[in-house]
């Protein structure tokens, strides 16, 4: 049940496709496609490519350096990176902080920090989430106190999506303690090199340690660090959980993630037949595969709407939770797959220069691993939970 | 958030769902229910003047040449009100085979049935087929120049009202042969018919339809010898998208009607839609509407040029979400209405029977899954 | 997995099947089967064979007139009717009022009233539910005012399963507005003969007419019709409903239902085979016949502790639950099962002296109408959603 | 409310309880993943002397000749502190096989175990055999007296640490034959065995092993040349029905720690607890352990006195019933701690972890389904 595309999009698909397989390193590819970590340079080298291209922003406006796509477009280039197993883009700078700065900042905090996002020179991280906070972000305890033309930040972040190799962290501080809890927040950009930072990591269940927390201690942020106005923070961050409500459904990956367990099931063999012709497994398989196609026909609508002017409300939180439901669903049949294969856990291996072979088929490695990893999924960026009360309260008005 | 009509298609829109929020109240429907036919043939006229009736098919047999997308758009929002008249037997199931097998009794039924001047219904299940379309036990045999039809067949939607038949019937080979299955075009009044009808759990009508040394010419085949069945299975493919526009639209309602009734009904002093596990619940209906109605759509859109194979696996996958989307909405939306869900007067049960039974129609989801499932290991 | 029974119970087991065998009339036996609608009479005549054998009310104490069996050898009872095919035990009498009659009432109620639910001469039904009231049972109107040595019952009763049939009704009715809204209610007993008292049926959905509205017009009730204290209803109430709790299970029940679903299964073919051979059908009969192993593994496990004189307390709302839920997907797989022949509506022929022949094969005439049918069983005596909150209130303290 | 302990039982319980409440917190027990072996020798000492070692042997082999339900109470306890020693290994696979074979090396070895002298694994899963019990591919070699056995072993619990490993190897017939299975009894020490140890995602130890020209005698063979499949397949059913009673310890964990931590941690105000949405999840995982643990009893008791047949299917239903039970638990678990539970720090993950490869071990849930209906259909 394939999408049918014009000739223009499917000539355009075409090029991106060429792209990619001309410009990614084989390498790196080679991890993606074996669920082994990445290390800073895969990511930093391919974003690079992507910019020396003029593509590091799809979602920007064309006046900062955006390629003028249109939504379909954008959906073919975002699908196109998934299928051809290149590093996951590193949202924090194009697709999050970028979007507020170019529609709140300041003109000095466009020509500053715009640029060199989308270069990739720097490597942005989030500072939203607090220990205590969670689903109840606007509950923020991380405190910047006005001194003279600095603030004095204090307190903790956690969370933080590879904050080792950031250079800088847009936060959401309290600048305010007297109103309600979503008034008083402000929006700052803090140089991570700024002293009284530190990074500690933390340790998931999967035993990776991609997260982190953040602690600040006396950080001085310069005045002209903060974005828009004192104390509208909150409303910079709500636009941010609005923008490109349909990229977190995850489309393209999802595809990558099935046509890989397809290939799993082709060499896991079952007594006689192989996993590939194993009914069961397969209508599990089918399951999942319908509903990627029911998300993307729901996810090419909204772009459709987009397009039409109506970009998706509320209702987008369903992308959310289907798109996750769908990438967990090919996790846990990963795990499935691999049959007694996915016990094993040997960190040590998962390296293509490693010195010892894995234990079992290489691509079983992680896929334990990853099904424990992507439990976040129904977590973050508004647990499913949240998701429901958006769809409950603000869609059907319960 | 999913799908964009044209104005054309925005017209369709509207005026069904006019004629449905005017006519077809639960009470309305209830009396067409309980009335001989179990139908209006004035809603039918009605139909046949809006141009309802000719939508779907080709211009030389009489039709509008509309697309697989204006048909979800009518049939949907007749899903809206549950309407009972007999649209899907005379244009979707037999009409289509009609239209597709074309030929003189094409030019000179389609354009009858399109006028609203002739009933159609479409003969195929048996009582031993279950869901394999292939499976015909019905036969006509050679009878001098023509054939002489014998068997059963049963959930003949609207057969008791039908002015003519299309049958499948076995002119060659073994009961579940691909080939050797013909399509026969029949007076519903001809010798040796005899039409047993009955009501459906549902709401609608259907009829156990019996052929005893039925008598016809080599002219009452509809499209080839012994090759109907590619067009059985064009039929029922494209039947079970619009059903599923259908579940789309009743599926919409019975998240609405729930929405509004835990509204109204208080617990324990508060409304019922104040309850967030009860909330959540309707996330849930309202998603599961949602996907089942978007890729409803695609696979309608996909209609109208692509290989049979396409539109086997594309009415398949529509199957198993619309089924499993039409019981969770549907059950969910009963039990969120509580006692009062479990009775005839209130609205919501018969939102839930139709979901319920077009799940059941031509296989349930898992039947689908499973069908799907074999057609991409092939 | 069948369970290993001493004995003793299994000699008991084999003297009610003997005794169902005996005495239970086959048209009966065969439109239970059949799932066809029984009249009034094949109720009564089967409960008056339980009651000439000294079998009407196993769950009453000795002294009243039950047998003394243990717990366990109540259930297995229990399932031999189930399993027999026997019409169910109306429970309104037996296991509803007389354990709140003999434990609460006077003993002229005693006297006047046990006897005759035990030899089924009266035929009760309960007045619990009222339009509006629901889950939220405690906020019923029906309203009893003291006058002289009587009540005067004014309001209405709904969901009031075979009051056609019924020769008394126990109420719960407010007889003060004043505190609590648990308080103010009371527990009446009233004759259905009363004047002022009409009754209603209310069609469901399956088109069945089993339940009705009971209207309650200046209806006079002798005070002494009162079980226990004027406003303690609610606690009689509280005490009916942790009454038999693993009865609610229904195990039996859907024991008879499986092997009936396995039965149309071989009827019903599917190409080359039966439905009985299709193993996706099969695995989801298996599904069920799994989940009913545990329940009736709890379900002994429950009986086992009352036994050593530690009833389940609120956790068994866990068995509600499950049990319906079993006695659901049975109703759903057997609509499956039937294929095309779920689809007609015959009740005419629902008859074994019908004059027509049913619209396909009898087994499959009220497939689809028992599935209707039985999504009350999750609405009514404590929705699912009620039994949650039980267990997550008083069993996990949340 | 379902299991009813008898006195002896309710002294294994609080022994294991107490034993796993004070030594097993989450850092101690990471502390002993992260050593040399990955378990502690103590505490084996520990389980020797409190006569677990020997709990379901026979008294002729040197054990205590318990019951299935004896083992389930002590799995169970075991189960809650997500226990890492190789008890599974030595006791449940291991020492099964050999007590279930009997003769002079059960005779010798198992009285060694039952000391805690003697670590034993079991070698039977290979790379290609998935779950089929009968596919072995390892092959044992007539060679003059004795066998030369040559292939690889896969996820062998505790390889590593253990003294004497049961091999299962193909003595005769094709690769998936029911007959020509025989056990043997190796040294880890022996030449050409070489065992590569590794941690596995749940926090226990296991091996490839791989032999090359491993000379045996006669005298290595564990039972009936050519019939080892019948002990394998009682081991294995017995081992998923006491695996079962583990998973049932940790999910009761699970469901507590979720039901403490959401009792602490407040959002918008109030404790997560008082969230109805999360109530009612609360109330599922609950009642998902509660059929899962009783029916995994129901089996232990049956485990006694029964059938092959019967051990099969009770063993397959438990796998599905636990299975289902373990991810729901376990995933509900993970999502009611929110990101905390994605923590290696927090207990619950572990939990998680365990409870996910539980259900995976020979075979989860959905293969079971499928074993069971074959067995029913029989």
């Amino acid at each position: 049940m394939e999408l049918v595309l014009s000739a223009e999009d499917e000539a355009f698909r075409q090029e991106v496709r060429a792209f990619i397989r001309d410009k990614l390193d084989p390498e790196t590819k080679r991890k993606v496609e074996l669920g082994y970590p990445l290390d800073k340079n895969d990511y930093v080298q391919w974003h690079k490519r992507m910019f020396e291209q003029g593509w590091a922003a799809p979602n920007w406006p064309v006046e900062y350096g955006g390629p003028g796509w249109t939504p379909i477009q954008r959906h073919i280039y975002d699908e196109e990176l998934a299928l051809g197993s290149t590093p996951r883009v590193i949202p924090f700078g194009v697709s999050m902080v970028a979007p507020v700065i170019y529609t709140f900042g300041s003109a000095e905090q466009k020509a500053k920090y715009l640029p060199r996002i989308l270069s990739f020179d720097d490597w942005w991280c989030q500072g939203y989430s607090e220990p205590g906070s969670g689903s109840d972000l606007s509950s923020l305890r991380t405190k910047a106190v006005r001194d003279g033309d600095h603030y004095i930040v204090n307190g903790q972040k956690t969370w933080t999506t590879l904050a080792q190799y950031a250079d800088m962290i847009f936060c959401l501080v309290r600048t305010d303690d007297s109103g309600k809890q979503q008034e008083g927040i402000s929006f700052l950009l803090i140089d991570m090199k700024t002293p009284g930072i530190s990074v500690t990591p933390i340790e998931t269940i999967d035993g990776d340690v991609e997260i982190n927390s953040v602690f600040f201690e006396d950080v001085r942020v310069p005045v002209e660090n903060l974005v828009g106005e004192e104390g509208k923070g909150w409303t910079y961050a709500k636009f941010l959980l609005g923008h490109e409500r349909t990229g977190i459904a995850a489309v393209g990956r999802s595809k990558r993630q099935l046509a890989r367990l397809k290939t799993i099931a082709e060499h896991e063999v079952n007594g006689d037949i192989t996993l590939a012709e194993d009914t069961d497994f397969q209508e599990r398989v089918s399951q999942v595969e319908i509903e990627l196609f029911a998300l993307e026909a729901m996810v090419i609508g909204a772009l459709e709407g987009e397009a039409r002017g109506n970009p998706p409300g509320p209702e987008a939180s369903i992308l959310k939770i289907k798109g996750v439901e769908v990438q967990q669903a090919i996790t846990e049949l990963a795990v499935e797959a691999v049959g007694n294969h996915a016990h094993a856990f040997a960190p040590d291996t998962w390296d293509i220069h490693a010195n010892e072979p894995g234990i079992g088929p290489d691509y079983a490695a992680t896929a334990a691993p990853i099904y424990f990893n992507w439990r976040k999924a129904s977590i973050y960026g508004g647990s499913n939970e949240i998701q429901r009360e958006i769809i409950a309260k603000r869609v059907l008005g319960l | 958030m999913s799908v964009w009509l044209t104005d054309e298609q925005q017209l369709i829109k509207d005026s069904a769902e006019r004629l449905v929020q005017n006519d077809y109240t639960i009470e309305a429907r209830q009396k067409l229910i309980d009335s001989e036919e179990g139908f209006s043939r004035e809603n039918w006229a009605t139909f046949a003047e809006l141009g309802w009736l000719g939508l779907p098919f080709k211009e030389e047999h009489g039709g509008f040449g509309g697309t697989g997308v204006d048909m979800a758009v009518l049939m949907e929002a007749l899903g809206k009100g549950l309407v009972v008249e007999p649209f899907a037997s005379s244009v979707i199931l037999a009409g289509t085979a009609l239209d597709l097998a074309g030929g003189p009794l094409a030019e000179r039924l389609l354009p009858e049935m399109i006028a609203g001047e002739r009933l159609l219904a479409f003969a195929h299940s048996e009582p031993k087929s279950r869901f394999n379309l292939n499976d015909v036990a019905v036969t006509a045999a050679t009878d001098g120049d023509g054939f002489k039809i014998n068997g059963q067949k049963m959930l003949v939607y609207h057969g008791g009202s039908a002015d003519s038949l299309i049958v499948s019937a076995r002119t060659s080979g073994a009961q579940r042969d691909r080939d050797g299955i013909t399509l026969f075009v029949l007076d519903r009044a001809a010798e040796g018919v005899s039409v047993r009808g009955h009501q459906t759990v549902d709401g609608l009508r259907a009829a156990e339809v019996t052929f005893t040394d039925v008598r016809v010419g080599a002219d009452a085949i509809l499209g080839v010898k012994d090759k109907g069945l590619s067009i059985i299975e064009a039929v029922v493919d494209r039947a079970c998208v619009f059903f599923a526009a259908e579940a789309s639209g009743a599926m919409e309602q019975a998240v609405a009607l729930t929405v509004d009734y835990t509204k109204e009904r208080k617990q324990f002093g508060r409304p019922l839609s104040s309850f967030q596990a009860l909330q959540h619940k309707m996330a849930d209906m309202y998603s599961a509407h949602q996907f089942s109605r978007a890729l409803t759509y695609r696979a309608a859109a996909l209609l109208d040029d692509c290989s049979p194979a396409e539109r086997a696996e594309a009415a398949a996958a529509v199957k198993v979400k619309c089924g499993q989307s039409a019981k969770l909405v549907g059950e969910e939306a009963i039990q969120l209405h509580g006692g009062m869900g479990m009775t005839a007067d209130m609205p919501i049960g018969h939102y839930f029977k139709r979901l319920t039974m077009i799940n059941a129609l031509f296989g349930n989801a898992q039947y689908h899954l499973k069908r799907y499932t074999a057609m991409k290991s092939e």
